[in-house]
């Protein structure tokens, strides 16, 4: 009995009517989120004692990264729940939540390199944190291109399975071999983001801003996972009926 | 078909295809010529980078031999035989990537006395680089062939493979050439090298099962 | 409020060029990601709409 | 080999992309007869033998062997079945010989002998297969049906670009291998001279 809901997640018809009334809140919850915490920390959190009003860039740049990484391993976990339980909810996902990813990625990696700018005098340095999310936005690219590049479903769903799954035991690996390979090579460098003791008027609009971007995030992902179950079921009855009623 | 007769087979065909491992080599030492050429020959720029340059283009001439691995298996209905053989298809991935293993990594070494010369790679510090290529370079392998493998039902699979793998190879670039540098600035390496190995490890336990999983999702 | 006047919230001791860009790239991307969801999803329904028209049809 | 085998398809659904191939699809097969699936180009006959195989999964359906369901372990089917697809699995840069050794490595050399003889290949054994013709090299891989004692034979077109006698000897062959109570599903146009067989038709 417990597994039921496992079962019911794996049926496209199910999830689709259950997430449907889901979105809408969801992408207003998160751009009231978003709109709060970065006028918040735009306009009136206080500016760095070091690096003056440019820190403000960290209200974007630090809940991109993160959610650049946290798409990464649901990416995995879908991976993995396919290749073991053939869960069909899984690839629908997997195709919804990439593009995401990668977009995310570019974000981090742009506001990074322009947090870059002023702060170390170039616009990139191979500092590790921008360089895994280099390596994330590349293993993004990878997925999208390998998923697009298949005629037929089932091979395209496998393939980008297996993908997401060596990427997820490879990740922690990459981000650890890249953190030591910085040290390496230019000593502790003054890393973005990480900085002691925030006061709390500069964390609360970041946290704000986070639990923003997570919301509509999510919002998102479930609108295209809609369109995908739509497209991929499009032969089911219930499709039939839900596009027709729905109207142009 | 058998283990054996699979392996006794393996050999044979990459004996025979000779031409194409040549062809890695020379297009591994021509990656090496390049760096010289085109952005200095002084042994002053050279003697530091020598690691570092071995390697990429190293990865770049495994990459081109991993590339086609299942290609002609693919077209001509050999691999369909593999899955309905009845044997493992797991441990017949493990089994091809060692014939293959074998068959590119043993000419690199032999033309690494060389390359070194080329690149004014301390005599010290040769046999470092040797030991981070025997035991980094089986992961290249592991993980390489999981992308030839999704990918070789594509006709312009060779980019996106490329695409796809990469990546996964940073990892294993940065601790051999941490070893080759740690090692020629006296320091001590064999923190890397145990990484190199771990990661072989890892990867030679993940890739057949994936490998397999790509192989009968491709041939279908 | 961490700005006295107006000018001096865009300027932001001459690091506003930085912070604006940085947050309109990050604001278009967003925004061309929803459109992007939102066209998507209209192209869906509307091809799926026309294939079960012409199905009814034919 | 079991006299006794018999395989029973049980309402079987393939897809293939966005197609459906076959929806319901059963039929069983005795022990002594040969199965022929027939059915216009991509009505899903080589899938179908795919499908038996497991290199690709059935959507819906059970598969019998032998009296037990094996649609989730296919081991006890695979163990018994030689399967030679469209593509023959014929390796190019292998000698005929070693294309034979490689499949069947216990095979001892006056068998593998005779069987070449049988075919004709027996002057080319030492030939790599990239230099035989389309025909030669359908026969190379169909030397397999003398040197392997399978009991299931699932044949996808055996009788493309065979020849006349090429073709009789074939028909042969699977005669005498269901006359010993062997099965055999194939696919084919072509109508059989020499082997009666039962009809098996997929609709589009």
């Amino acid at each position: 009995m417990r597994w039921v809901w496992f079962h019911k997640l794996g049926s496209p018809k199910w999830f689709f009517f259950q997430s449907k009334s889901w979105v809408l809140p969801l992408l207003g919850l998160g751009s009231i989120g978003l709109i709060v915490g970065l006028v918040w920390g735009l306009a009136f959190a206080p500016a760095d004692y070091q690096q003056g009003d440019t820190f403000r860039i960290i209200y974007i740049h630090v809940p991109a990264a993160m959610l650049a990484q946290s798409c990464y391993f649901a990416l995995g976990a879908a991976g993995f729940v396919y290749l073991v339980w053939q869960m069909k909810m899984a690839p629908i996902f997997i195709k919804a939540i990439a593009p995401i990813g990668a977009v995310m990625a570019l974000i981090a990696l742009v506001t990074g390199a322009i947090w870059g700018k002023p702060t170390w005098g170039t616009w990139w340095i191979w500092d590790a944190r921008l360089t895994s999310v280099l390596v994330l936005f590349f293993l993004y690219m990878g997925i999208i291109a390998l998923q697009s590049a298949f005629d037929d479903v089932m091979l395209a769903n496998k393939a980008t399975a297996v993908v997401c799954v060596v990427g997820l035991i490879n990740l922690p690996i990459i981000k650890y071999s890249v953190v030591w390979w910085n040290t390496l090579h230019q000593g502790a460098t003054f890393s973005l983001a990480e900085k002691p003791a925030m006061s709390a008027e500069m964390w609360l609009p970041l946290l704000v801003s986070v639990v923003g971007f997570y919301l509509f995030i999510a919002g998102l992902v479930l609108w295209r996972m809609q369109s995908e179950i739509l497209q991929r079921e499009h032969r089911s009855s219930w499709v039939k009926k839900e596009v027709m009623d729905r109207g142009l | 078909m058998t283990y054996s007769s699979f392996l006794q087979s393996e050999f044979l065909i990459l004996w025979r295809r000779k031409q194409d491992v040549l062809n890695a080599l020379l297009f591994f030492i021509l990656v090496v010529a390049l760096f010289p050429i085109g952005v200095d020959p002084s042994p002053a720029f050279l003697a530091p980078a020598a690691g570092g340059i071995i390697w990429c283009a190293a990865v770049l001439s495994i990459l081109m031999a991993i590339e086609g691995a299942f290609k002609e298996d693919y077209l001509d209905g050999s691999l369909e035989q593999l899955v309905t053989s009845g044997l493992s298809l797991p441990l017949l991935m493990l089994l091809k990537v060692l014939a293959l293993w074998g068959c590119v990594v043993v000419p690199l070494l032999l033309i690494m006395p060389l390359l070194s010369e080329m690149l004014f790679l301390p005599s010290t510090v040769f046999w470092v680089l040797i030991l981070t290529l025997l035991l980094g370079s089986p992961s290249l392998f592991f993980i390489g062939l999981i992308g030839s493998a999704l990918t070789v039902s594509l006709r312009q699979g060779s980019m996106l493979m490329m695409l796809l793998i990469l990546p996964f190879y940073f990892p294993v670039i940065i601790f051999a050439t941490s070893a080759v540098h740690a090692a020629q600035a006296g320091l001590s390496y064999s923190g890397s090298l145990a990484m190199l190995l771990a990661m072989s490890l890892l990867s030679l336990v993940v890739s057949p099962v994936m490998t397999a999983i790509a192989v009968k999702a491709s041939v279908n | 409020m961490a700005f006295d006047t107006f000018p001096a919230f865009l300027i932001m001791g001459k690091h506003g060029v930085y912070v604006w860009s940085a947050y309109g790239f990050s604001m278009l991307a967003i925004a061309v990601l929803t459109w992007n969801t939102f066209a998507h999803h209209r192209k869906v329904r509307n091809t799926l709409m026309k294939r079960y028209r012409m199905d009814q049809i034919r | 080999m079991q006299s006794s085998a018999s395989l029973t398809i049980s309402d079987l659904w393939i897809e293939r992309g966005e197609r459906d191939l076959c929806r319901g699809l059963s039929f069983d097969v005795r022990p002594g007869e040969v199965l022929r699936i027939l059915g216009g180009n991509g009505t899903g006959k080589s899938s179908l033998l795919k499908a038996i195989v497991d290199v690709i999964t059935p959507i819906e359906g059970t598969i019998y062997y032998l009296g037990k369901n094996v649609t989730q372990c296919r081991d006890v089917l695979i163990e018994s079945t030689l399967y030679i697809g469209h593509a023959v699995g014929v390796k190019r840069l292998l000698s005929v010989e070693e294309n034979l050794r490689w499949y069947c490595p216990d095979v001892s050399s006056d068998e593998l002998n005779s069987a070449l003889e049988h075919l004709g290949l027996w002057p080319f054994r030492d030939t790599l297969v990239t230099s035989l013709s389309a025909g030669q090299t359908k026969r190379v891989a169909l030397a397999r049906l003398w040197l392997s004692e399978k009991t299931l034979w699932l044949l996808d077109e055996p009788f493309s670009s065979l020849d006349a006698k090429g073709c009789t000897i074939l028909e042969n062959r699977i005669q005498q291998h269901v006359s010993l109570g062997g099965l055999v599903v194939l696919t084919t146009h072509q109508d059989l001279r020499l082997v009666s067989a039962r009809d098996v038709v997929l609709l589009s």
